[in-house]
């Protein structure tokens, strides 16, 4: 546990949960302006926070404490992550959590948590939901698993903090065949995981189409506001991920406050940059059928499997 | 004689005196008897286990006892992890069959059937000769035979699954015997030292035939794919705490034969009897959960989670056979550590998975999911046992199963670099499978507790429910207890897994560390305690700032949202099929299913619809294709086999007269 | 035991009287009419009682003198006269009507079994030349013969007489070879085919009371078709 | 031991059971049936005793008879099983006459039957002679004949026929082999051998025997005592005359009878082997265990009667004993051995089994039988076991014979034995896979409900389970540990493989 390491978690922590729904803002006044549309501003996520919070919990009859602490564990589990995993500074503040495969499956297991709330409901919205949600969320870990496993043959490790540092040293390496091939499958993984389109419309709440929201349909008040956090949360810390594991320049290596107020910045950069060019994209795309979206999983699982396959052939 | 000895001696005695004992007390007494008795014997069996994984041996041969075959034990450290694994499960099971009982299991003939399983099962990993080990396995089939049948006056698939069961898993010994005695006759004793001894000049043509077969026989015993199907029949058909002995701790032994077969007689043997082993195993893991993913069956659905699990189990052996037969020990042993340390983590959860089924079968009457659900307020505790080895199940961390998984695939990530195609190809689909399964395994157990515990009852049993006795209870406590500790702090048992793996396959251990999992040899480095503890610092935290910012501390009961059109009832919930619905439908091809559609009319007027009845079949397309047609064969070869008693003296006669005819021409011909 | 010394003369009735074995063993597969292969089955006997009597001439023995003495008393006397009064009370279907195989091709089977009867018999001859062995050839045919009766036939008395060709055949072969197989043996042996004899009759009579019909082609109660 | 004394402990074992034949004749039924026990339990014991003195002392002739290891083993077997059938058959006997289908005459005649049977076997197995031997063999057809036919219907009568005429026949052809290894031995170099038919003497003389007729004597040999003891070809006669007669007969003819006739072709083997190689009688008798084999597979999967279904299984027991014979060597003949006496024990239980289920639903057709253990615990657990045990699980000492066999045959030299070893455990998996089935259905699932379901008892006999009881215990305690028998196993099996 270094200095860096803690000076990071502690940053990327304030850096994710404040920042986050900013992204969320920004991605929807991004699309509102290229929809033609004025748009709520940058900070409406966060208004729309401030008032769930204020409102009083509501508990529907029938649900149990999984129904509750769900909120709870999906922002506790992607704090964790935004803690351990190296957004702002190379080193972890927790290293022995910091593996890639626990943080995907930490995440995935947010997922989950919400799943189960939705069933716990015991409306069909709920089943409905959670259906949909686990069986996206069952072929996207194949994936994601197979895609990680592209990016840590080469530096013979899951660990994140070393991933990305050989990247940093070796830069060469993220423009090979094998690491753009892992990027896309793992782009494809971050837009199923994170309910955007064409995967799922997070501005929906049409019955036959959607996913996440069927499932948070009965919460209400600072619950949902949890939901809705940790849902930004989750965006911003994939996209985090991303840019680290494959543009990770302008990211703090020393724990001089001049390193880490540039890794601050080029994190907000290069994630704001990201999420704007998503939102940018989900203005022309349509969202899939829903028996469709297997296909794009697939296109994206043999994407990672051939990553792999590259990188062992070139690497 | 030393502590191991002790242990497992006396670990037998007291399971036999409990046989016998169960035949001779009265009705009222007798799961009591029996039930300790197991307790006892399982508690005697873990220190024995658990004293011999630190390296203390014992063995011991009786020539005079099992004649014609001569009594050998040889406990090693290998066979004290499965003995302790054995030990640990049967503690759990014993202290259930005590309240089991009184569902009609109480017989003379069941309770002494399940000490008697219990010795044996303690029994076969202790074996160190070929008849010996065959001895005590043939004796666990045996009694778990009689086990499986046990509940056969409630249900005619009873006494259908106990027949696969019985079929299948005597080949399957048919199958080992052959293997095994191969060896043996090759190596010119029975005695495991000698095959080992002699591995070395064995000449494949003897070495691999012997490995196949063993690997064919130990593999159905392990649910193994294509060879699994009496699994998912006999496990869901047997009483729950049989299930939970057999899935968590018999089907080990399929392992621990192939492992000790395989690794340690054979020495190792050529590169591919191990992708066998790993393609075999990878095919199974996803295969298994896939079936599980789309059953609605609770304990069928666990049956095949048990062949995933230990598909998964082969995956690693298999890759340590690889990495050894490659020349990189320090690998092998580390997936070897994996695959036992999956061994330990799935006969924890699977014990407190079958146990908890069981009492949700006992208190609802059924096992259908479709016919579950709202159990959290009538049956918590069960709910929460099953919630704790639901999460150990699905491989999410901070669960039991992640830590293993997570060996495994470092085994296999730094396994790649390794010279020639076929580890090119067959590890990434070997991780493939994994995450395949992963996510798989991840839907089916959000199915089976979502489903089957959360939400509203869907069915009268569930409605009816209350909560399963003391005896029940404790077990689940006690199995859950053991999946809570493999989830955090496995480093507790993980040097010592390492060094028994490292032991096997002549290597440093390839694991070591306290607080974190650190890998030897290889970077890699994974700390389940403080996964955990940043969890619960930040759930902590979370939970601070919602308490800091929110108005409103009280909570409001309200009703569920139901479109204003009136209350909910429970046909509106999502059910066990509708969940998986998706799945079937993207694994369509693989699975297969049959639909029925029937729709009737008005009288009336053919646009009207009276009534639209759906029926929908998931067989197991492995059986379907090929255990149907081996079916039919040996239908008709039973007919056509008929023919040759007509009843007709003559053609007896003439039996005889064509044969005598034919040898004496042969006799004239050979002269 | 010394190699038997025989006559010219002895030899040569002792080639009648395989002959004579044969040929009625071959008869019996040709006729069909029941009392008439019970009269040539009786020959068969006294032809057997013949061979005895030419090789305790030709050794002078007193002892086997004795013995064909018991063998046509048996075999020539004893065994027809049991299967005519077991044929007498079979009732009323005195041929055998319907061989399982047609007796054209049963004496094909016959010439067949002859051949493979002599082919095999060579080694028999070979060890200890004589010409007493060299009829053993014979017996085995006729063992052989006996045992085409047994399986093609259909009647109750058919197939006894089929088992009593084979037991006379194996007779033969044992005088032939050996003068015999010691006495305890033989007397037995004789008591043994005697007593079977008289169960199958005692059997025979009771399948007429039971089934109705001496027609061994009905038992077919007992099967797994 | 004196010489007067063995003299009366070899006769002991024939001379009992003919005079418990003849009291039988003149006893009332409850005499008889403790004359049945004692009769059994005075066998057991002069066999024990006369084991001890053979293994101690190597092999005695005395009055014609020769007692080595293997006859004494045999006796202990004639024993053990007669105890079982004797424990077993007055409660059938009585049944039956209570039912009306056994008149008290031919109740009497049973015993007497039974006895003089058993005497018959004890002259086989210590007959020093083979001629004797084939006598004795011919003698328990005669015997018996009338045992099968008792019941006097259409399906008994039949049986009964087919049983004589088959086995006659088949033995005729053993007693040609005997005619034509007296004509070898006869002109065996002098002074090489004994006289004629004496087994010792052949035995020393085999090396000199000329084999081009040994040859066709010894297959004539195989052939027809091979039809006694149930190996294909001429097996056809056993599941009739097995399931026609009555349980505790059926008991004593599928557990020892058999085995007495498969006892004589192991003599012959011994000289067989010396005389030829041991590849010659290797080859029939692997090719005999195969197709007996095969013919039980085929007809046990598709069987319909549990009577038969038990005869069957004989047969692929006696195959299953061609296999260890054809093997050879001394660890094969004493599995062999040891599966004799194995078999023996658990399949008298299981047609003692078989008989009181037939008494009890009056059918012997697998699917007429529902819920045995619902109805009948003790008896379908007894059966049950029986059946497992025949299936050669552990703790039963079919077990240990069966791997032993395998094991001999995969050790062994040459591939024919172990690849005839592969395919015979394949046709095992499928005997035991249709004997699973059938049993499962009769023992397996709720009480039928119908007329007459809850008339019988629950409880077997007492006589009956003690019987039941007996037999497994035996076989379960001889898998755990075979004791002084081990001893004597050893020795026969030594006999055999012609070691001194």
């Amino acid at each position: 546990m270094s200095a860096l390491g803690v000076a990071g978690g502690v940053l990327q922590a304030v850096v994710i949960v404040g920042g986050a729904p900013l992204l969320l803002g920004l991605m929807r006044q991004v699309r509102a302006r290229l929809e033609g549309r004025a748009g709520p501003g940058v900070g409406q996520p966060w208004r729309d926070l401030r008032k769930l919070v204020r409102k009083q919990s509501i508990s529907p009859r029938g649900t149990t404490e999984v129904f509750r602490v769900a909120p709870v564990l999906l922002v506790a589990m992607t704090l964790v992550v935004a803690v351990v995993a190296p957004l702002v500074t190379t080193a972890s503040a927790v290293p022995p959590v910091a593996d890639l495969f626990v943080v995907v499956a930490l995440l995935a297991h947010a997922t989950v948590v919400i799943a189960l709330a939705g069933l716990d409901s015991g409306t069909a919205f709920g089943g409905m939901g959670a259906s949909r949600e686990v069986t996206v969320l069952a072929l996207v870990e194949p994936t994601a698993l197979v895609a990680i496993f592209a990016l840590s043959v080469p530096t013979g490790s899951t660990s994140l903090p070393t991933i990305v540092g050989t990247a940093l040293d070796d830069p060469q390496r993220l423009i090979s065949p094998a690491s753009l091939l892992a990027a896309v499958a793992l782009a494809a993984v971050i837009v199923a995981e994170t309910g955007r389109l064409p995967v799922d419309n997070p501005s929906t709440h049409l019955e036959l189409t959607m996913i996440h929201e069927a499932m948070v349909l009965e919460y209400a008040g600072p619950d949902l506001a949890l939901v809705e956090l940790g849902s930004a949360m989750r965006l911003s810390v994939y996209l985090g991920l991303f840019t680290s594991l494959f543009v990770p320049w302008g990211i703090a290596t020393t724990a001089t406050p001049l390193a880490l107020a540039l890794g601050v910045v080029a994190l907000v950069v290069k994630v704001g940059v990201v999420g704007a060019g998503l939102a940018a994209l989900e203005v022309f795309l349509a969202k899939l059928r829903l028996f469709r979206v297997p296909e794009l999983l697939a296109g994206s699982f043999l994407l990672a499997l051939l990553a792999v396959t590259t990188a062992y052939v070139l690497g | 004689m030393n502590a191991v000895g002790w242990g497992l001696v006396s670990a037998v005695v007291v399971a036999l005196a409990a046989t016998v004992a169960a035949l001779a007390v009265p009705r009222r007494h007798r799961p009591a008897v029996t039930g300790v008795g197991v307790v006892a014997a399982g508690l005697l069996g873990t220190v024995a286990g658990v004293v011999a994984t630190t390296g203390t041996t014992w063995s011991v041969a009786r020539p005079d006892l099992l004649p014609l075959i001569g009594l050998e034990l040889d406990v090693d450290s290998l066979s004290g992890v499965f003995l302790a694994v054995g030990g640990v499960v049967a503690i759990a099971a014993g202290t259930y069959a005590i309240g089991a009982a009184r569902h009609g299991l109480d017989g003379p003939g069941v309770q002494a059937a399940l000490p008697a399983f219990v010795a044996s099962l303690l029994l076969v990993p202790a074996a160190g000769s070929v008849g010996t080990l065959l001895y005590c396995w043939e004796l666990m089939a045996l009694t778990s035979l009689v086990l499986v049948v046990a509940e056969h006056r409630e249900r005619p698939a009873v006494a259908s699954a106990g027949l696969w069961y019985a079929v299948m898993t005597h080949a399957g010994f048919v199958a080992i015997m052959v293997g095994l005695l191969v060896a043996a006759g090759a190596a010119g004793d029975g005695s495991f030292a000698a095959i080992r001894a002699a591995a070395s000049g064995l000449s494949p043509a003897a070495a691999s035939p012997a490995f196949l077969a063993c690997l064919a026989g130990f593999g159905s015993k392990a649910g193994m794919v294509p060879l699994h199907p009496w699994l998912p029949r006999a496990h869901p058909e047997a009483p729950s705490h049989v299930s939970a002995l057999m899935s968590a701790a018999m089907v080990n032994l399929g392992v621990y034969g192939i492992v000790r077969v395989g690794v340690d007689l054979l020495g190792g043997g050529p590169s591919w009897w191990w992708v066998t082993v790993l393609v075999l195993g990878a095919v199974s893991a996803v295969y298994g959960i896939l079936q599980a993913a789309v059953g609605s069956d609770l304990k069928r659905l666990l049956g095949y989670s048990t062949t995933e699990n230990m598909g998964l189990v082969l995956v690693g052996v298999g890759a340590c056979g690889m990495f050894a037969a490659a020349g990189s020990r320090a690998l092998a042993g580390l997936a070897l550590t994996a695959a036992l340390l999956h061994v330990m983590t799935h006969a924890a959860f699977k014990t407190v998975l079958f146990l908890s089924a069981g009492s949700v079968l006992h208190a609802t009457g059924t096992r259908d999911l479709d016919a579950l659900g709202g159990l959290r307020s009538r049956m918590p505790v069960t709910t929460a046992a099953f919630g704790v080895g639901a999460l150990a199940a699905s491989a999410l961390p901070p669960g039991a199963a992640f830590v293993s998984e997570w060996l495994l695939l470092q085994a296999l990530i730094h396994g790649l670099p390794a010279p020639g195609v076929v580890p090119a190809v067959v590890l990434p689909l070997g991780v493939a499978a994994i995450a395949l399964t992963a996510g798989l395994a991840v839907a089916t157990f959000v199915k089976a507790f979502g489903i089957g515990f959360l939400g509203r009852p869907r069915g009268a049993g569930a409605a009816a429910a209350a909560e399963s006795g003391p005896a029940a209870l404790t077990a689940m406590v006690l199995a859950g207890l053991a999946c809570v500790a493999a989830a955090v702090c496995p480093t507790l048992v993980l040097p010592t897994l390492a060094e028994v793996a490292g032991g096997v396959v002549h290597a440093v251990p390839a694991v070591s560390g306290t607080v974190a999992i650190e890998l030897v040899g290889v970077s890699g480095v994974l700390s389940p305690v403080l996964l955990v503890v940043t969890l619960i610092a930040a759930a902590a935290a979370v939970v601070g700032a919602l308490r800091l910012l929110a108005r409103r501390r009280d909570r409001r009961r309200a009703r569920l949202w139901d479109c204003g059109a009136g209350p909910l009832s429970a046909r509106m919930e999502y059910t066990a099929t509708s969940f998986a619905e998706p799945l079937q439908r993207v694994f369509d091809d693989v699975l297969a299913p049959e639909q029925d559609v029937d729709v009737s009319h008005h009288e009336e007027s053919r646009y009207l619809v009276a009534a639209v009845s759906y029926r929908r079949e998931l067989p197991d397309r492995v059986e379907r294709r090929l255990y149907t047609p081996l079916l039919d064969a040996a239908t008709a070869w039973g007919r056509a086999g008929r023919g040759l008693a007509t009843g007709s003296v003559h053609r007896y006669l003439g039996y005889g007269f064509v044969t005598l005819c034919g040898l004496l021409a042969w006799l004239v011909v050979t002269r | 035991m010394e190699p038997v010394v025989m006559s010219p003369p002895a030899a040569a009735l002792l080639d009648v009287a395989a002959g004579a074995l044969l040929l009625t063993a071959v008869l019996v597969v040709w006729r069909r009419d029941l009392p008439t292969i019970l009269r040539i089955f009786t020959a068969h006997g006294l032809a057997l009682g013949a061979l005895v009597g030419v090789l305790a001439w030709a050794q002078r023995s007193v002892e086997l003198g004795l013995v064909t003495i018991g063998v046509l008393a048996v075999r020539g006397g004893l065994l027809p006269w049991l299967l005519r009064r077991a044929l007498a009370g079979a009732g009323p279907a005195r041929r055998e009507v319907r061989p399982v195989v047609n007796v054209t091709a049963s004496l094909l089977a016959v010439a067949a079994l002859v051949l493979l009867a002599f082919s095999v018999s060579v080694p028999l001859v070979e060890l200890g030349e004589s010409p007493a062995t060299r009829a053993v050839p014979v017996a085995v045919a006729v063992v052989l013969i006996g045992l085409l009766v047994l399986v093609t036939r259909r009647h109750t008395i058919s197939q006894l007489v089929g088992f009593l060709l084979v037991d006379n055949g194996i007779t033969a072969a044992g005088f032939l070879t050996t003068s015999g197989i010691g006495l305890v043996v033989e007397v037995g042996v004789a008591l043994d085919v005697l007593l079977a004899v008289l169960v199958l009759q005692v059997l025979a009579g009771r399948i007429r009371d039971t089934f109705g019909d001496v027609d061994l082609g009905e038992l077919r109660e007992l099967r797994d078709r | 031991m004196t010489t007067p004394t063995l003299a009366a402990l070899a006769i002991a074992p024939i001379a009992v059971p003919a005079l418990t034949a003849a009291g039988c004749a003149v006893a009332g039924r409850r005499t008889a049936a403790a004359a049945g026990i004692g009769c059994a339990a005075a066998v057991l014991a002069v066999a024990a005793g006369l084991g001890a003195h053979v293994v101690a002392g190597g092999p005695v002739e005395v009055a014609g008879l020769r007692v080595d290891a293997l006859s004494a083993f045999m006796l202990v077997v004639i024993g053990a099983v007669a105890m079982v059938a004797a424990i077993a058959a007055p409660a059938h006997v009585a049944a039956e006459v209570d039912a009306g289908r056994l008149a008290p005459s031919t109740a009497r005649r049973q015993g007497v039957l039974v006895h003089a049977f058993l005497a018959a076997m004890a002259i086989a197995v210590l007959a020093a002679d083979l001629g004797v031997l084939w006598v004795a063999v011919e003698a328990t057809t005669i015997v018996t004949a009338f045992l099968v036919g008792q019941g006097r219907t259409r399906g008994a009568v039949e049986a009964a026929w087919k049983y004589v005429v088959i086995c006659s026949t088949g033995i005729a052809l053993a007693l040609l082999g005997l005619v034509l290894l007296n004509h070898a031995a006869a002109h065996a170099p002098p002074g090489t051998g004994g006289h004629g038919l004496d087994w010792a003497g052949l035995v020393t003389a085999a090396p000199g025997l000329d084999p081009g007729v040994t040859r066709i004597a010894v297959v004539l040999l195989v052939l027809g005592f091979g039809a006694k003891a149930g190996l294909a070809p001429l097996h056809a006669w056993l599941p009739d005359a097995h399931s026609q007669a009555p349980a505790p007969v059926s008991a004593l003819m599928s557990g020892v009878l058999l085995a007495v006739s498969f006892s004589a072709i192991l003599r012959v083997k011994v000289i067989a082997d010396a005389a030829l190689g041991p590849g010659f009688v290797r080859a029939l008798l692997l090719g005999a265990a195969l197709v007996s084999l095969a013919v039980a597979a085929s007809l046990l999967l598709a069987q319909r009667d549990y009577k038969r279904m038990l005869a069957y299984s004989s047969i692929e027991h006696m195959g299953l004993l061609a296999l260890g014979a054809g093997i050879g060597g001394a660890a094969a003949t004493a599995a062999v051995l040891l599966h004799v006496l194995g078999h023996g024990l658990v399949k008298s239980v299981a047609f003692v089994g078989a008989g009181r289920i037939a008494q009890l639903t009056g059918t012997s057709r697998i699917d007429r039988v529902r819920g045995l253990v619902a109805t009948q615990p003790g008896l379908a657990a007894a059966t049950g076991l029986a059946v497992l045990a025949l299936l050669g699980l552990p703790p039963f000492s079919l077990f240990a014979s069966e791997f032993a066999i395998v094991r001999a045959g995969l050790a062994g030299d040459g591939p024919a034995a172990g690849w005839a070893v592969v395919v015979a455990l394949g046709l095992v998996v499928v005997i035991g896979a249709a004997m699973l089935r059938h049993t499962g259905r009769m023992l397996l699932g709720p009480a039928p409900d119908g007329p007459g379901a809850a008339a019988a008892p629950r409880r077997l006999p007492r006589s009956t389970a003690v019987a039941m009881a007996a037999g497994l215990l035996a076989a379960a305690v001889l898998g755990v540990t075979a004791g002084p028998l081990a001893e004597l196993i050893t020795h026969a099996a030594r006999t055999l493989t012609g070691a001194p």
